[in-house]
């Protein structure tokens, strides 16, 4: 799968088109695969607890599956009010089950 | 009369006095520019000239407590609002006060002096100021909501559709995270009886550990503080926001976003500082910034959207430095700030005149800048290595320490990831320095008479305080220790 | 026995102005219950605040509302 | 904690519920807005409530606590703690006025983008302003 990273990354981004823009994207995909394994060995160190281990796990065996993640991140990020407002809605929720379940 | 402790409300003050003054002489552009440069004199060297001190507005020093009346757990009181100048908030409202000037200037040699224009954005500085120096948790949360509704206007002024949906959405969620400061403020002065923050974490300490109460209110005055910073789910707003204010005026909304976010975070470990899950909560939500604003960065094509996701992913960083809780992180973390504010306030002045010079930011059918603009393109070239970290600039000087500090505070993997982070930013900017001043075959006519000294002079300004910090980063570094240090965080 | 009848009231017409499609009739029942939480806050002594309340609530708060609603689709969506 | 009070705590949750809920989820702008001024009623009525002393009396100073009240001396105070202990607590009152205007001042901010936002895309429903991207 290795070999054909470029040519997947040039057909996904048919519409940006040049050069420059595959470069980035692929370095901005190495920068997001790079986090999520760090932060998952992070997690896995220092989480006493064994409900956070899992849940990295979890979460870096499901992102791994779509291994072009960077296209999806974008995809999350658009500037539509009701998406940030079900990640607002979300935090909030985080927020207080982490520090009142004190994970 | 002007002692040393009526200077520092003057801070706040005197912007409010000359943004009603300015307001008034909507009409006259010839007063309105007098007066505001005039008046950017004076707000830059408030800050140099007051000493360290304390201004308390209610006048009495910290008074006995009223044992039967009150059963509040500390001997002593403070009365009052009270506002505190340290070197972190001299160091912080110099920077500050130095590019608000120039990005008034850069509005005055613009010719889009308008009396409410101005008016905006000395409130946003006098509201800024006012977050910094407040010691009072809920002066801190009246300033905030002015804030937002101040950069709100500065947005809305650029009468485009695109900016009028991106203040709406600021301003909603400013809502949100306005009600949730106040809720945990709410919670806290119900428990606790008391507003001061000194008084607050004293109180707190003495009471021993967090009641179910005091949790709610750490976890809404963290969603109000990832509001204020552009963090995790407010990055996209806060990049909006960056991204649809002309670009000076960008470059002054992101000082502010910056400082807010050192002046919250230092609240917040002050008020909640025995409490390890705030720290590792800051650490998750910076880190997750940090990488989404890279990765966005990354993936844009116009030179304005590119450099606001750079921004955010560099408050990120900031945050970061706060997150690992050490003395030496949080020290390390408010140096980056102000590195950072450096460096980014030159790339955002350079997209403005690449704006008025070639009319559009789209880096596709710009190109051959070089020929055209060739300080400008070295100046850039410059700020790229300045704000990814390269060793004679300032940034090298903070992410150096930021890395020092996440090993030392036993997550060395953080500092991997500051490292690829500067590599990311690096080659985000470097592509749009190629696209905008190298590319051949540019699609864009020159408007020949926009020469632009101004900005060009406040970049190189702006580049050689950069290389200054970035040589002898000790004179801003070792206050700023120090002072974490005395807080005892 | 009528501050908790307040209570209820506040906390339904809040539900109905949401609910409500007619985005006249919700600005009115917005209207009747921030001048209801005005009398709320009588009865939990801050007779300052109530004041500032109702001014607001009666006042302001349907002024404006209604001056957007005129401006933009009179409560019909195009 | 008296049931009025935990009542009115209820309906505070209740209205800042309501508003997140609306503020969140609702597809018109106007609703949004509402949902917004809910939201600060409700930890205004939190703020109130919080203060509030059953069985006391409203905090308005009387006039000879004014005569004798000089800044320098504290001591002439101390009856005050009669005074003190009945009345409700007075600090709220001060943060809440100050909310109710910065809420009045958000509002019409927000009015004024949402008519502005109407004359460009001729409709109040969100999901077409926004989805419309470029």
């Amino acid at each position: 799968m290795l070999d054909r990273v470029y040519e997947i990354f040039h057909e996904k981004m048919k519409d940006k088109g040049q050069g420059m823009g595959i470069g980035s994207a692929l370095t901005s995909e190495f920068l997001m695969l790079s986090f999520l394994l760090i932060g998952t060995i992070l997690v896995l160190r220092t989480a006493n607890s064994t409900i956070l281990g899992f849940g990295a796990l979890i979460i870096l065996a499901g992102v791994l599956f779509t291994v072009p993640t960077v296209f999806k991140v974008e995809k999350e990020n658009t500037d539509s009010i009701n998406l940030s407002s079900f990640y607002v809605a979300l935090t909030l929720a985080l927020l207080l089950i982490i520090f009142l379940g004190g994970i | 009369m002007l002692n040393n402790s009526t200077l520092i409300p003057l801070m706040v003050v005197l912007p409010l006095i000359m943004a009603i003054l300015v307001n008034f002489l909507h009409q006259k552009d010839k007063s309105v520019k007098f007066i505001s440069i005039v008046s950017l004199i004076v707000f830059v060297f408030i800050p140099v000239v007051t000493l360290y001190g304390v201004h308390l507005f209610s006048g009495h020093l910290r008074t006995g407590s009223f044992p039967e009346v009150s059963k509040i757990l500390i001997p002593e009181v403070y009365m009052g609002i009270v506002y505190s100048y340290g070197a972190v908030q001299k160091i912080l409202m110099v920077v500050l006060t130095i590019l608000t000037g120039f990005s008034v200037l850069a509005v005055i040699n613009k010719k889009m002096i308008s009396g409410v224009y101005m008016a905006m954005i000395f409130i946003s500085l006098a509201a800024s100021s006012a977050i910094i120096l407040a010691d009072d948790i809920f002066n801190f949360f009246v300033f905030t909501e002015i804030l937002v509704v101040a950069q709100a206007a500065l947005v809305i002024a650029v009468q485009e559709a695109k900016s009028f949906k991106a203040a709406f959405k600021y301003m909603i969620f400013g809502t949100i995270s306005g009600a949730s400061i106040l809720l945990g403020i709410a919670l806290l002065l119900g428990s606790y009886g008391l507003l001061n923050i000194t008084d607050l974490s004293h109180a707190i300490q003495a009471g021993g550990a967090l009641t179910p109460i005091g949790l709610v209110a750490v976890a809404l005055l963290t969603l109000g503080w990832l509001y204020e910073s552009g963090l995790f789910p407010f990055h996209i707003i806060k990049s909006n926001i960056y991204e649809n204010a002309r670009p000076e005026i960008s470059a002054l909304l992101q000082v502010q976003s910056k400082f807010v976010l050192v002046a919250m975070a230092l609240i917040l470990f002050r008020v909640f500082s025995g409490y390890a899950l705030l720290k590792s909560v800051i650490l998750g939500f910076a880190i997750f910034t940090v990488v989404i604003g890279s990765v966005m960065a990354l993936q844009q094509v116009e030179l304005r959207k590119l450099l606001s996701f750079v921004a955010v992913s560099q408050a990120g960083l900031v945050a970061v430095g706060f997150g690992l809780g050490t003395p030496f992180g949080i020290a390390a973390g408010i140096f980056h700030a102000i590195n950072d504010v450096l460096s980014m306030a030159i790339l955002f002045f350079i997209a403005s005149f690449v704006y008025d010079k070639f009319k559009t930011t789209k880096l596709d059918e710009l190109g051959e800048g070089l020929q055209v603009v060739p300080l400008v393109g070295f100046v850039m070239l410059l700020a790229t290595l300045a704000i990814s970290g390269v060793p004679p600039f300032n940034s090298y000087q903070s992410e150096w320490r930021l890395i020092q500090a996440s090993a030392q505070a036993g997550v060395p993997e953080l500092g991997i990831l500051v490292i690829l982070l500067s590599v990311a930013t690096f080659v985000a900017i470097i592509k749009a320095f190629y696209m905008i001043f190298m590319k051949p075959g540019s699609k864009v006519e020159v408007n020949k008479e926009v020469r632009g000294n101004l900005t060009k002079a406040i970049i190189v300004i702006l580049i050689l305080a950069c290389l200054l910090i970035g040589l002898f980063p000790n004179m801003v570094y070792d206050p700023i220790y120090n002072f974490v240090v005395s807080l005892g965080v | 026995m009528f501050d908790y009848i307040l209570l209820f009231a506040v906390a339904l017409s809040a539900l109905m102005a949401i609910i409500q499609e007619n985005l006249y009739k919700s600005i009115i029942i917005l209207t009747f219950e921030s001048f209801s939480l005005a009398a709320i806050f009588h009865f939990l002594l801050a007779t300052d605040v109530a004041a500032v309340q109702a001014i607001l609530g009666a006042a302001l708060l349907p002024g404006l509302f209604i001056v957007a609603l005129y401006k933009t689709t009179q409560g019909r969506d195009e | 904690m008296e049931p009025f009070q935990v009542g009115s705590f209820l309906t505070a949750g209740v209205l800042i519920v309501t508003g997140l809920w609306a503020l969140l989820m609702m597809d018109n702008i106007l609703k949004k807005i509402i949902g917004a001024n809910l939201i600060g009623d409700g930890v205004n009525l939190v703020l109130i409530t919080i203060g509030y002393r059953p069985g006391g009396f409203i905090p308005e100073v009387m006039h000879h606590f004014h005569a004798t009240a000089t800044p320098s001396s504290y001591s002439h105070l101390l009856e005050f703690g009669e005074f003190a202990s009945n009345a409700s607590y007075s600090l709220p009152f001060a943060l809440v006025l100050t909310n109710i205007v910065i809420g009045a001042s958000t509002l019409s901010v927000m009015l004024a983008l949402a008519v502005v936002l109407y004359n460009k895309y001729h409709t109040l429903s969100v999901h077409k302003m926004f989805e419309g991207e470029d």
